[in-house]
């Protein structure tokens, strides 16, 4: 990652997010907002836009996910660049095939003729007993859907960057973030994230962790304290899944000889299953340890607090399986 | 006076929630009834045993009303391991299907449809059961609704949609984001029986899904009400913290006092009838709450159980 | 007089189609819009340069009325290099945005929200344009349609909701799965002007359509426009290899044959118009097949072109 | 597989399905059929059932997949065994949170107060110029979605079996086939087969392909014709998804020491990614060479038959891989 600068603006992350927003729309006139109360701005990441750019720019929006996403479809092959929150985003579901089979794939269908350029954001994760349908995080669906660029920054400074690199891309986007790291502190450095990048930090060499989101602060978290017995875990913060930076991940890997995957999302078909095959095939012979996969087992998101903290991977869980990958 | 009584637990039920909450002893988003219990009432004191309910986020009032147990309530609000889904759902998912409520949910508009399905299944299985749908004015947006609207009449599914019209989506006036006069008017093209009802007068409110019961049981197919009453508190506890002042003052029109003064003008309820049900209640609803705070964390094993069967 | 040839193209393109497929020469499923001519061209003639439409499986009269390439046509039906969508379409997803129109949707009611968010687009752009959404009375039971009536009218979005009623969902008459009497009346309560009209009558379609057009373009929304109309052949060609015969023949009311009455009864056709047209419209077409069937494949890499930007 | 015995009857696979259905239907009232035509059975695995049970048990519906197959967890939890079709698979799209929130969360979510015993099928696959939006292999979808089971039968035997299995779980379950197997003859044998089962035939000793579906069929083929060269291919045919039967899986592998992973879905978070990650968890050390993935890349179905052909799986591709893994 960047280096500190000492004049760089410290933000929280969704604020941070909502700011990428504001940036793009004062050079772009067509970049517009909508969703459900985004002027009031639940989630964050669209707080304060509607007092800047006025109601014309930013749209509250009825519970009506297909149509409204739809809409943003068909706005977004019109000529703007429509900005849609959608809440948590397992909410998607409601919209599923607006996202699979038509912003996913009209572009294709029409043999190029049509670009998407929309961006989609929701939240995604367990912040404290949300419960079953409101804890995802589904980036796998989104990845196995298909034609969907995916973005999960886990930093103020990436919640930044990657936003405006998908309100800029001629792609549609999915922006995830996750709702227990909105107030995260972190400065904005000037070097720009886009699409593709991975964060390598910190270094090290004995052990790579890869991880997203709320998972790659842990994952720093752990690396910190094992960096305090002798053990150099590096960590590979895949903060964007499509395009998926597999040169960083091929890299670091290779170096290290062992990898721990590590994924809010459900293990079965997960984005840990597929950098998991992944590195298998593409780094085989540098392993030196099977790579292994810490995700949450195949159990929706429980409410009591004590059963979602025993699901989702906790600090303790990763290091635990880092140690053993370490002596395979 | 069964109605009284069941509407003064609600109040009372939701007002310890919020005083929960307010003393961090909640977790999770909690969004309260108070001012709607007339709804809930209304409606299912019209329906019977073996009849079901589907629900929504904000639920507690409708579990309430079809007679849950409130310690089984709380214990699962606050995510303790004698809950009524094993603390596993919580406060947007309380849900007792053995007692005729299938379910709350979480996602706005999910649960119409099987308010749908359960008719059809009772109808099939000859069991004499119907079901009722309680949605919000927000539901009547999302398209499974329509979906469903169509289907249960094409089915002439014994089934009462609720719609429960409190003025608010989340943060927004209903008007804002609902074009068209009335949520009712949606229901009529379907060829379905759809009323508007001042959801705040439970004795109408009965009244009406004493029909629509009838109706339903006697297979003539469903029926729409929509109940026009008021959120009083806002769309989840907490939050002040960021939502800026969006609500006009709800109108004072409190559906257990004009329930009290129905009963009074009747010469049914005599001076000192509410307070003692209140006390009653309060102290019934104390004991629950004791209890369920008193009771374990579920095992941490559980979270890997009630996948499949 | 355009809108006879129009329509005779649209027959005859149709007409070619079943023959190739009978012959074996086309590939994936084939449904055809012979019947429904009226609908297309009535309000497509409304439509203007810049304007958008959407479509649906069974679309290719709303492409031919939007002044689509024929040849390019056939090369996407058949598969071909040339094809609007490079080859990657085919027959339920010939769409040429450049053209007006975005897409056609093998989704049933896929399109409708796009119709709305180019209206949207179009507007907030001030380029003038507006959209229509074409789709069958089968997506009128889909969710998507009434949450996008309800999105449209707040947005006052300059978009014709114009629903092709031909008498059948798939196998099925449409009455046996859509209750109620008549699906205009579904989008009345969002306080959306709602007409039906004789969908064979082109004359009265177009006018329906300009008002409804006027009415976008001045900014006073959408409108929604229920064609009632009659599909001549089966669901997609080839269903009889196994569904049993469902049908009523349908009532032979050629739009065709009308509007040709209607343009002799008013002196505009003289005898033998329309055989000439056809002859010259049969030989456009033909030379069209010819070299779109002469096209190659797509190359192999093709494959993986054109998902991203 | 079960030996062919000279008695058993002979059917095509969609009949077979049928049958299975009708199986279910004769003994348990409960079972009842809905979806769009059902009656006509445009599909086929719901032809002829109206015949023989009724309108009243075999429903048409509109074009409502959400309220129907919503009604259809409905009617489950009230008792009954609904069993729906849904046509082409990825049509479950514009229904997707009656399948990820509703039918695969309610049990958990209620602590286990209620079944949902409902099945879905859906066909899945490419079957010739059906472009993008009639091609799919969602299976990976409804795998990350959770709390379904899956099952996608190769084989009219299978197809049988698994559809009675389905129905008779207590489970919602998505039952797929291949379009391009509908006509498929087979016989069906009086061995049934469960929810978990997988299907070893043939047997080998070289490389074990993991294959469903078509791609079962393909790699069956390659593994007959590569016996005459002398290498001997054993084929798993992962028949059902969930449960995934890891034990026949890894038993196979641990064998052969090579795997390849076909699959009709496309590659990224896809069953292949999954079975590829597990293999490489469970049997590392087993493994002679990298696994290897063959899937649809990452790319919606094409309408052209040309560029279709180039982008499923052929018997050609899967040979070339088993040959490379063979050597590797
Ligand atoms: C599909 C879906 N979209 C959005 C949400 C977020 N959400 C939760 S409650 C709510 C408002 C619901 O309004 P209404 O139906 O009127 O119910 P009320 O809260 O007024 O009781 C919203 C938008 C959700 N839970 N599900
Ligand atoms: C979401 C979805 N469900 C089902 C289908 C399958 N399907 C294709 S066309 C069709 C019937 C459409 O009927 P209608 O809208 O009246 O159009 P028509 O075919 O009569 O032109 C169906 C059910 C589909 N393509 N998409
Ligand atoms: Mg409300
Ligand atoms: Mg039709």
């Amino acid at each position: 990652m960047t280096s500190v600068s000492p004049s760089a603006p410290v933000k929280r992350l969704a604020p941070a997010l909502a700011e990428g927003i504001a940036t793009c729309m004062r050079t772009d006139p067509r970049v517009v907002v909508w969703g459900e109360d985004v002027r009031i701005g639940v989630m964050g990441p669209t707080r304060g836009l509607v007092d800047e750019f006025g109601s014309e720019r930013v749209l509250d929006c009825p519970i009506s996910e297909a149509a409204f996403v739809g809409a943003a479809i068909g706005a977004a092959a019109g000529g703007l660049r429509p900005v849609v929150d959608i809440m948590f985003s397992s909410f998607a579901y409601v919209a599923f095939d607006q996202f699979a089979n038509q912003a996913g794939r009209l572009r294709y269908m029409t043999g190029g003729q049509v670009a998407i350029p929309l961006v989609i954001i929701g939240s995604a994760g367990a912040a404290g007993a949300n419960a079953a349908q409101h804890s995802e995080v589904p980036s796998a669906l989104f990845l196995a859907a298909g034609g969907l660029r995916v973005v999960f920054p886990s930093t103020p400074h990436q919640a930044f960057w990657l936003t405006r690199a998908a309100i800029e891309s001629d792609d549609p986007v999915i922006v995830l973030h996750h709702p227990a790291l909105a107030a995260t502190r972190g400065s904005l450095e000037a070097e720009p994230l886009s699409l593709g990048d991975a964060v390598v930090e910190p270094v090290g060499r004995d052990v790579s962790v890869l991880a997203t989101g709320l998972m790659a602060h842990r994952a720093r978290a752990v690396a910190k304290r094992l960096a305090g017995e002798g053990m150099f875990v590096e960590v590979v913060d895949v903060c964007t899944l499509n395009p998926m930076p597999w040169n960083a991940i091929i890299a670091s890997v290779t170096k290290t000889g062992r990898a721990v995957v590590v994924d809010e999302g459900r293990l079965t078909c997960s984005v840990a299953s597929e950098l998991a095959a992944g590195i298998g095939e593409r780094a085989h012979d540098a392993l030196r340890a099977p790579v292994r996969r810490l995700a949450v087992p195949d159990v929706p998101i429980p409410f009591a607090p004590n059963l979602e903290a025993a699901v989702v991977p906790s600090e303790e869980a990763i290091a635990a399986m880092v140690c053993e990958v370490a002596r395979a | 006076m069964q109605w009284l009584r069941t509407m003064v637990r609600i109040r009372l039920f939701e007002q310890m929630l919020a005083d929960l909450y307010k003393a961090g002893r909640l977790v999770g988003v909690v969004h309260l009834s108070i001012g709607q219990e007339a709804t809930a009432v209304g409606v299912c004191s019209a329906l019977k045993d073996g009849d079901q309910i589907t629900s929504t986020h904000r639920g507690h009032h409708h579990m309430v009303a079809r007679g849950l147990d409130p310690q089984k309530m709380f214990a699962e609000i606050l995510g303790r391991a004698g809950g009524y889904c094993r603390g596993k759902g919580g406060s947007m998912h309380v849900s007792a299907p053995a007692q005729g409520a299938m379910g709350a949910n979480g996602i706005v508009g999910g649960g119409i449809a099987h308010a749908v399905g359960l008719a059809f299944a009772a109808k099939r299985l000859g069991s004499g059961g119907i079901s009722a749908a309680f949605f919000g004015d927000g539901a009547a947006n999302q398209g499974v609704l329509f979906e469903s609207l169509n289907l249960a009449a094409l089915w002439q599914a014994p089934v009462l949609f609720v719609c429960e019209n409190n003025g608010y989506t989340e943060f927004t006036p209903t008007d804002a984001v609902t074009a068209g006069e009335s949520i009712a008017a949606r229901a009529a093209p379907f060829g379905i029986p759809a009323v508007e009802v001042d959801g705040d007068d439970v004795v109408a409110v009965n009244r009406l899904a004493g029909e629509a019961t009838a109706r339903a049981r006697s297979g003539r197919g469903p029926t729409f009400i929509e109940c026009r009453t008021a959120r009083w508190r806002g769309h989840h506890e907490g939050e002040e913290s960021y939502a800026k002042p969006y609500r006009e003052p709800p109108a004072a029109a409190d559906p257990i006092d004009r329930l009290e003064r129905v009963l009074r003008d009747a010469g049914l309820a005599a001076d000192g009838l509410r307070a003692a049900m209140e006390a009653e209640e309060e102290a019934g609803l104390a004991a629950a709450l004791a209890a369920a705070e008193a009771e374990p964390e579920p095992p941490p094993e559980r979270a890997l159980e009630d996948v499949f069967a």
